[in-house]
């Protein structure tokens, strides 16, 4: 096995609200130690509820928020200390595509601009080379030279979201976040920018974590899949695996909640009982006992260990040797 | 209201092809105001080149006289002329409105811009600030700097102007936060460009919206301050003209009750200024922002 | 495909909002019946006239610039749409209820949780104060929420998500409504907790013999929940039907191409089904079928005549090619 | 809520102590000095001069000067005035009261006539009173206080006789409560006047976007009545902004004050803020500066604590 | 229930109230620490006074019945009327004259402005303390040992207003450094013509008729001071707010938007405000300062500004006065004045200061500016509160500044600013002028004063030192209830007619 492209030892990230309160800063644990190795060209699928810390880990990776502890390594290097200009060298390898495709591009800018913007920033070519950059990547999402001067409230939901993409690919990335870029599309429009990740996964070598609560959507284009809750790891496999195998009843739980478009087919649904805790405030021991079945003493005071079953299939269970069928 | 939000996505082909202009057009209010105000500046600026009058020419043989041909607005006591006042008096008023608006904003916007976007230390001292400036009435004190500095154009204007930097620095600090926490402003971070990139270019132009609304207030703001520090003595000083103190002869029972041509058209000038110049406000708000407006 | 006993009946609805001196046609003829004690369905893409459909239900379109121009709305046999505004009052949250998407703006914030149920009992004067606040907290129960005396006191930013759209359905359940109108109920929610309240919304539907106006974009929901199907496109009923029928044989290219553009969560699938183009927009709709623009099948004849909704089976398709096959 | 309070009066500590000695710096470089005035107005000789300016401490440094007036501050000691050799803490208790009593009146006035002209707009958009409201809400704000003071002094008092133009109650008695507010009703209308245009607008323009929220359409569909929905539902929420405006126009009431009193006779600060400012007499000024961040303080923690009752989600969560 | 009722109104079963509106706040109700004119009103109807001065140059006695001078022009002997009674029902004796003069001259009753008066006396240093040379003969005989030869006419003329008697049996027993601030202020005790019933500071004070009052009591009931801002008087006179007040009515305003309205009467007032413009007597020699007098047309400021209500004068006396230097003509000449200026070697390059405090004197300082810009002075027009013109004066960063002061028939109101020895304003410092002014003081014979004064006028207005522009009419307006309010300080409240 080659070197891990990113290697993520134990991040954590915690958020201090130093509101109006007096006294104690409280502290919200949104990503409370995670680690990952990702290798190259592997595609990493994030899911977990809302709130569980998916976005503030993908932007951790990323070194936009400051972890607050933990290593993160690119390519050897540790990122998780660098300045905001000594990681500039590392912002071009390292990208991010965002879930609202209103809110991705700048208003302000047309379509152009903001796709040159990039090159710009890095001192890429001439002006006519970076146009025909521009235009190339545009092209291999699907949009023509004539949206180039268009403001991005001129373009649909759907297309946005495709420049927005092709932005991310232009500066050749290594490795890219993709924090939900599907989940505020309509049906018929995602169906055409999932073709699209897909079909840049194939043409580009880079490495992507795709953030998504919807597993349906994950399988459809990762290797890998990671489950989170409440900050913490709870599953990790390979897709095949997983779907097969889950063993987490938190991923179990969630495997049975999605509803399938098709009638004949309705699973039986494991329905969790009450809801996701707050980060603010996490349950002791393990994070799930709260609605688990299956909660033993053991969950409620014991945190459990990231287990390793069967190759690469790691879960964050006590049992996880009971429930892997 | 998601509905709303959406319908205005949807119907945005229809009003987004309008470009900003079209847009205000629409507003018939405004663009009137907006062209009384037009004339207003020509006339204001252009007059006393076109006319040549003097407004500090004493006709000594027309005192306090009515309008005439002579006299277009009639005289005042020591028989000035008070057309060439007004026409004198309305470019130090919008003046003063203008150039203390420009300094406040030029105060305020960085100001709010930091404040907003670094967070942490400046925000803290920024927004102190605004405490510091925002629990005091700034008419106090500007009779309390009046009271050193004098009361010239230039000190009203500088005065008017700092004392007026909070709300243009409130609003963009706002807004500034706001479009912080936009995608596009993190992911213009996330392909490594420099704090200044990332304000000037994806920040500022998209705060400033708020801000064109708030010039117009702004500016009326400043004119009715300077004309109530001339009611209390404090604002600009005769032989100067200003709309505040052509106005403050109204003071005299006699010169309000039976020389009105000596204040009535400075007060109306002065109101129809104001409320021509908050109407353009509105004009520029609706349409910057058509969710105001149907 | 009548209903035999039809609580619900939607006859040739059109609904025009006037935007700017434009008046846009937002759902057009739109006809169909909820039975008693049945879940319909309405799916479609955003901004294609589900919510306008079930708020002209309600009539609660924005009066300045919306208007309903034709079609019949009957409810248990009564037109709503002759009725006064003061008679609507009495059949909102009693006769129909509603419940919307999104739980954390649809209550009250300063309201608490107590107060904005008991306001249902009270204002159509089912019960006084104290058996008010009994049924409500009885009511709470019944959607599983726990210690219900308590959070009677509480306000809506102090609980879940999930728990908020549980208040909401009891709200919209406490008068023992004959129709729920659900636009989107779970769409702001988690897999796990959208499990949850379709589980719920099943279950209160059995106990009260409610019938159920479902609006989703989401199929799996709708397989899941839903006896007839409506599929909407563009403000008009493109495909209607059990929901057998639709999911296993869609006859409208739309809904045949939806149903193959979603990423199937059992089965891997190599490269998704896409349908080609964008939604036209209100203003420049294509003057044959509306969805001609985007159809692999398009002819000629799609591009000049606007299509009927034509029966068709146990289905109703507005689509020229069922013609032949007729 | 306690703490929050406590909070925020000591986060108002370094506002009030810088503010404070900017006054003071100010009122150093301001040319002339109490000495100066009382010289002007008694022939006086060098010698005499320097004697005042010695006996009034105004020979010494700044910093000691402030840190006095600070030090004798916190032991509830404003100094004393040099025109009145009063204590400037009687000076102005002796016209706090007055004051408030005006600005809150004109205030509670203001919100009386601004919220249901603000609901009347809303209810039903660009009406007949629709527009009547935005155009009193432009003219408010379009008008300057000062001549809207004077014209209505002149028409209502010297003209027509309706209403006394002076001071807070008639000269010679003691002031009957009927007789106060009698005094009242100009310089208040004046007041709500000014506050006015800025609290329709937000009062319609809040009440117009509240009237978009879900919760209002929920309450619809619970069969409410519009009225209810608009009254109950929908005003309450839009109350939250209107407070925000009323906190942030506070200082502007106290200013604007000034002019009102000045123009009515009205025993109040603004008076004698004027009066102390042009005789330099700066202990009075400073008193007065301490006295201004007080009222706005303590108006906003009312206002703050308004918040809460108003909106839950502030009060719970501290 | 205002309107055209008279202000104050029979509140109270038939009292006569008189509410007087003043343009500023008195500082405070106690004598010897009055800061402007408009604290000597209330403060010497408490506090009773020597003497006062009418209009035609005499004396009238208060609570003095006579005065005498002795030879040497140094000494006055006092007799002090008899009838004098504190409001507490104590007869005022010498004693208690002798006693606020020592105690008001200690060192350590510190910090008050008028003391600058006591200067006069002998005995005293030049901050007016010191071991003051004023003693109490018997009861009623006081003699006052002066630093300079004077006339009792001259010397109260200047300083009437300036000292008061004070209760020795009430205050005598305070330590001296706490009397300035004690309760006794706080509800005074004097034996003037009214008693003090209550103060609001800074905007009303009520005080009440003294029914034993020597000279006759008022005839009014309650007499109230209130503050009312300038901007409003006449407004407030029209509403029937006030029934008097002073000061800032013009004679325009009386005339044509007061008298006959809502039964207000105007009259016009003997004294006569007297404008004037310092100068720097420093930058500006005698023959400069008098080419700017000549190059100023007074007529114009008198019908532009005072729309005629006023005269051009050449000297700080009325001109009815028989004082008054009949040989001295308003003269009004450019070419002559840029004649002088030229032989003085004036510096036309410069720009001169001109500071004006109110609106009428900012007008004024217009025409001056437009006048001296004729013979080529430039002037730039500084306009700011008084007290920030006044120090400026002071020191020497204005140069010329337009003031008002009353005027009268006495040729003590010959006496400026420049006349002290100490501080002045506009840094006169010729001691000739002064020395003009003591002959005129020690003068006992009238035709001999005239004589004098003629002479110190003609001096004055070649040499300038400060220019006398105009007199300008004063009109009192008073409500229909009262009348025979004659002198602007109407300090005689005893004489008020009310009805
Ligand atoms: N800037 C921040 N300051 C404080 N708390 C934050 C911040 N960002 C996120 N959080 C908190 O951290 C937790 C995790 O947030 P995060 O956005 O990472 O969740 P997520 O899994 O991406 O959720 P979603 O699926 O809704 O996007 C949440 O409880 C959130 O409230
Ligand atoms: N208030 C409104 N004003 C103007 N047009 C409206 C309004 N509400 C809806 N429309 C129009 O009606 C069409 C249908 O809107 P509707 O809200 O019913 O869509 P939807 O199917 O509910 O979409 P979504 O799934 O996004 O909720 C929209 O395209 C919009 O143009
Ligand atoms: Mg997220
Ligand atoms: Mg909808």
């Amino acid at each position: 096995m080659d070197k891990p492209l990113l290697e993520i030892r134990d991040v954590k990230k915690y958020f201090y609200s130093d509101g109006i309160k007096v006294g104690k800063k409280q502290c919200v644990k949104a990503v409370d130690g995670f680690s990952l190795d990702i290798l190259k060209g592997e595609n990493v699928g994030l899911v977990g509820e809302s709130g569980c810390g998916k976005s503030t880990l993908g932007r951790t990776i990323l070194n936009l928020y400051p972890a607050t502890s933990g290593t993160i390594r690119y390519q050897g290097q540790n990122i998780e200390k660098l300045s905001f200009k000594k990681m500039r060298p590392y912002r071009r390898e390292l990208q991010m595509i965002f879930q609202d495709p209103y809110a991705s591009l700048n208003p302000r800018r047309t379509i152009f601009q903001s796709m040159e913007e990039p090159l710009e920033l890095f001192k890429l070519g001439d002006k006519g080379e970076r146009k025909e950059k521009v235009i190339e990547m545009l092209n291999e999402v699907g949009i023509g030279r004539e949206h180039l001067d268009k403001f991005p409230h001129e373009m649909s939901g759907g297309q946005r979201q495709r420049v927005a993409i092709a932005r991310s690919f232009i500066l050749d990335p290594k490795f890219i976040v993709a924090d939900e870029p599907v989940s505020a599309l309509d049906v018929s429009v995602r169906s055409q920018v999932l073709n699209i990740m897909r079909r840049l996964q194939e043409t580009h070598s880079f490495s992507y974590m795709f953030i998504s609560h919807d597993l349906s959507v994950v399988r459809y284009l990762c290797d890998k899949v990671v489950v989170m809750y409440l900050g913490k790891m709870v599953e990790c496999a390979d897709k095949k695996e997983l779907f097969e195998h889950p063993t987490h009843p938190y991923t179990r739980a969630l495997l049975s909640a999605i509803p399938i478009p098709d009638v004949h087919r309705r699973s039986e649904r494991i329905i969790l009982e009450g809801d996701l805790p707050s980060p603010a405030n996490p349950p002791t021991g393990c994070v799930f006992h709260t609605r688990c079945k299956y909660v033993t003493e053991e969950c409620k005071n014991v945190c459990p260990e990231l287990k390793t079953l069967h190759g690469s299939h790691q879960v964050a269970c006590h049992y996880a040797e009971k429930f892997y069928e | 209201m998601q509905e709303v939000v959406r319908t205005i996505k949807d119907t945005k082909l229809l009003i987004q092809k309008e470009n900003f202009f079209q847009k205000f057009v629409k507003h018939k209010m405004a663009t009137v105001a907006f062209m009384i105000i037009a004339i207003e500046v020509i006339i204001v600026f252009l007059g006393p080149v076109l006319f040549d009058i003097d407004p500090y020419f004493m006709d000594s043989s027309s005192l306090a006289k009515p309008p005439s041909s002579v006299h277009l607005l009639g005289t005042d006591d020591i028989g000035r002329d008070i057309f060439a006042r007004m026409l004198y008096g309305g470019r130090i008023s919008l003046a003063v409105g203008v150039c203390s608006t420009l300094i406040s904003f030029i105060i305020g916007i960085p100001l709010g811009l930091c404040a907003g976007y670094f967070k942490g230390k400046v925000e803290f001292l920024v927004m102190r600030c605004v405490d510091i400036f925002q629990s005091f009435p700034g008419l106090i004190m500007i009779l309390v700097l009046v009271a050193i500095f004098g009361s010239s154009v230039f000190s009203m204007i500088i005065m008017i102007g700092v004392m007026g930097w909070i709300q243009p620095a409130k609003i963009v600090y706002g807004a500034t936060l706001s479009v912080c926490e936009k995608d596009f402003v993190e992911s213009a971070r996330s392909m490594g460009a420099s704090h200044a990139t990332i304000l000037i270019r994806h920040i500022l132009p998209n705060v400033l919206s708020p801000v064109w609304i708030l010039i117009a207030f702004r500016v009326s703001g400043a004119i009715i301050m300077e004309s109530s520090l001339s009611f209390l003595g404090a604002g600009i000083r005769p032989p100067q003209a200003s709309w505040g103190n052509i106005i403050n002869a109204a003071q005299n029972a006699t010169v309000l009750a039976t020389q009105p041509w000596i204040w009535l058209p400075a007060g109306i000038v002065l109101f129809v200024t104001i409320i021509c110049i908050n109407l353009i406000g509105e004009g520029v708000r609706d349409a910057l922002d058509p969710k105001m407006k149907r | 495909m009548r209903a035999e006993n039809p609580i619900l009946q939607v006859k040739n609805l059109q609904v025009d909002f006037l935007v700017k001196k434009h008046t846009i046609t937002a759902v057009k003829d739109v006809s169909f019946s909820v039975d008693k004690g049945t879940t319909l369905g309405i799916v479609g893409e955003s901004g294609c006239g589900k919510s306008v459909t079930a708020t002209s239900i309600m009539r609660l379109l924005p009066r300045q610039y919306s208007k309903i121009s034709q079609g019949q709305i009957c409810l248990d046999g009564e037109d709503l749409l002759a009725k006064s505004e003061e008679e609507m009052y009495k059949i909102r949250g009693t006769k129909v209820s509603m419940i919307f998407q999104d739980p954390l703006t649809s209550l009250n914030p300063v309201y608490t949780i107590g107060t904005q149920l008991c306001e249902v009992l009270l204002t159509h004067k089912i019960a006084d104060k104290k058996q008010a606040f009994e049924m409500s907290v009885e009511m709470l129960r019944k959607v599983g929420i726990g210690d219900a005396r308590n959070k009677m006191k509480t306000y809506p930013h102090q609980i879940s998500g999930g728990m908020r759209q549980r208040v909401m359905i009891a709200m919209a359940m406490l008068t023992n409504p004959q129709v729920l109108i659900a636009d989107e109920p779970t769409t702001a929610l988690d897999v796990t907790i959208q499990a949850q309240i379709l589980e719920l919304m099943a279950k209160l539907k059995e106990d009260f013999d409610t019938s159920i106006l479902m609006i989703t974009h989401d199929m799996g929901v709708i397989a899941d929940v839903a006896d007839y199907v409506c599929v909407m496109y563009a403000g008009e009923i493109v495909e209607y039907g059990t929901c057998e029928e639709i999911f296993d044989h869609p006859q409208h290219p739309y809904t045949k191409g939806l149903l193959k553009s979603i990423p199937r969560l059992d089965e891997d699938t190599k490269i998704l089904y896409t349908i080609k183009g964008m939604v036209p927009s209100m203003q420049d709709m294509p003057r044959g079928c509306r969805f001609s623009n985007r159809c692999p099948h398009c002819t000629m004849r799609c591009n000049e005549q606007h299509p009927d909704l034509k029966d068709f089976d146990r289905h109703q398709v507005r689509c020229w090619l069922m013609d032949g096959n007729c | 809520m306690p703490r929050y309070i406590i909070k925020r009066i000591l986060s108002m500590i370094p506002v009030f102590l810088i503010l404070t000695f900017a006054v003071f710096i100010l009122s150093d470089y301001a040319p002339g000095n109490a000495v100066d005035l009382i010289a002007s107005e008694n022939k006086m000789t060098e010698e005499a001069y320097q004697s005042l300016i010695h006996a009034y401490g105004l020979d010494q440094p700044l910093l000691v000067r402030y840190a006095n007036w600070l030090l004798d501050l916190f032991q509830g000691d404003m100094g004393v005035s040099v025109r009145a050799k009063m204590p400037v803490m009687q000076m102005i208790g002796n016209r706090i009261g007055p004051s408030l009593f005006l600005m809150v009146t004109g205030l509670v006035l203001s919100v009386l006539i601004a919220i249901p002209l603000g609901v009347a707009a809303a209810f039903k958009p660009y009406s007949f009173w629709d527009n009547c409201s935005s155009t009193l809400a432009f003219i408010g704000n379009a008008m300057p206080s000062f001549f809207l003071g004077l014209c209505v002094l002149y028409i209502f008092s010297a003209k027509l006789g309706i209403f006394p133009g002076y001071g807070m109650y008639t000269a010679g008695t003691e002031g009957s409560l009927g007789d106060l507010l009698y005094h009242l009703v100009m310089p208040a209308f004046v007041v709500a006047f000014t506050l006015l245009g800025d609290l329709v607008k937000q009062t319609r323009g809040g009440l117009l976007e509240v009237l978009n929220e879900d919760y209002v359409k929920t309450a619809r569909a619970k069969g409410l009545s519009e009225k209810v929905v608009i009254i109950k539902h929908a005003l309450r929420n839009s109350l939250i902004p209107i407070v925000t405006v009323i906190s942030l126009n506070i200082p502007y009431i106290v200013g604007g004050a000034v002019v009102i009193e000045q123009i009515f006779g009205w025993p109040g600060i603004g008076t004698l803020m004027v009066q102390s400012i042009n005789a330099r007499d700066f202990s009075v000024v400073m008193g007065i500066t301490t006295m201004i961040c007080v009222v706005v303080m303590c108006c906003n923690i009312i206002l703050d604590i308004f918040y809460g009752v108003l909106d839950p989600r502030i009060s719970r969560s501290k | 229930a205002c309107g055209n009722k008279d202000a104050g109104g029979e509140s109270k079963g038939g009292e006569k109230t008189i509410v007087y509106g003043q343009g500023g706040a008195w500082n405070r109700l106690m004598p010897y620490d009055l800061i402007g004119m408009f604290s000597i009103m209330p403060n010497e109807k408490i506090f009773d006074r020597l003497c006062g001065f009418d209009n035609e140059n005499i004396i009238y006695y208060r609570a003095a019945e006579s005065i005498d001078l002795s030879k040497d022009q140094t000494v006055f002997t006092v007799h002090l009327r008899k009838d004098s009674k504190w409001h507490d029902g104590e007869p005022v004796t010498a004693h208690d004259w002798e006693w606020t003069f020592k105690t008001m001259a200690k060192p350590e009753f510190e910090g008050y402005g008028s003391r600058g008066f006591l200067t006069q006396f002998a005995g005293t240093d030049g901050s007016g303390t010191g071991d003051i040379q004023i003693k109490a003969i018997d009861d009623y005989t006081l003699e006052m040992h002066l630093k300079n030869p004077t006339t009792p006419e001259a010397f109260f003329g200047s300083y009437s207003y300036y000292y008061y008697v004070l209760p020795k049996h009430l205050l005598e027993d305070i330590p001296v450094d706490e009397l300035g601030t004690c309760d006794f202020w706080d509800n005074p005790i004097g034996s003037g013509p009214c008693k003090f019933v209550s103060e609001k500071p800074g905007y009303e004070v009520v005080l009440e008729a003294y029914d034993d009052y020597y000279l006759g009591r008022p005839q009014f009931d309650k007499l109230i001071y209130r503050v009312m801002s300038e901007e409003t008087l006449s407004s407030g006179l029209l509403a029937g707010e006030f029934d008097v007040g002073w000061n800032t009515v013009t004679a325009e305003e009386a005339l044509e938007s007061l008298d006959g309205k809502n039964g207000l009467h105007a009259d016009l007032v003997d004294n006569k405000i007297n404008i004037q413009m310092v100068l720097n007597n420093e930058k500006f020699g005698p023959e400069v300062r008098h080419a700017f007098e000549l190059a100023i047309d007074k007529q114009l400021i008198v019908d532009s500004v005072l729309k005629g209500y006023g005269e051009p004068v050449c000297s700080a006396l009325m001109p009815s006065s028989p004082y008054y230097n009949k040989d001295l003509k308003v003269e009004y000449n450019p070419d002559k004045a840029k004649k002088m200026l030229k032989e003085a070697n004036f510096d036309f390059s410069q720009t001169i200061s001109l500071g004006a405090s109110n609106s009428d004197r900012e007008k004024m300082a217009v025409i001056i500016q437009d006048c001296l810009k004729k013979i080529g002075v430039n002037v730039e027009i500084e306009t700011g509160d008084a007290t920030t013109l006044m120090s400026g004066a002071r020191d020497g960063s204005i140069d010329m500044c337009l003031l008002q002061s009353t005027t009268g028939a006495s040729p003590t109101y010959l006496m400026m600013d420049y006349v002290t020895d100490g501080v002045t304003y506009c840094r006169v410092q010729d001691p000739k002028y002064y020395d003009l002014h003591v002959a005129v003081n020690q003068c006992v014979d009238k035709d001999d004063r005239i004589k004098k004064a003629w002479e110190m006028q003609k001096v004055l207005y070649e040499e300038s030192p400060n220019i006398n522009l105009v007199d300008q009419d004063i009109y009192m307006v008073c409500s229909s209830k009262l009348s025979n309010i004659t002198v602007p300080n109407n300090d005689k409240c005893w004489e008020w007619v009310v009805k």
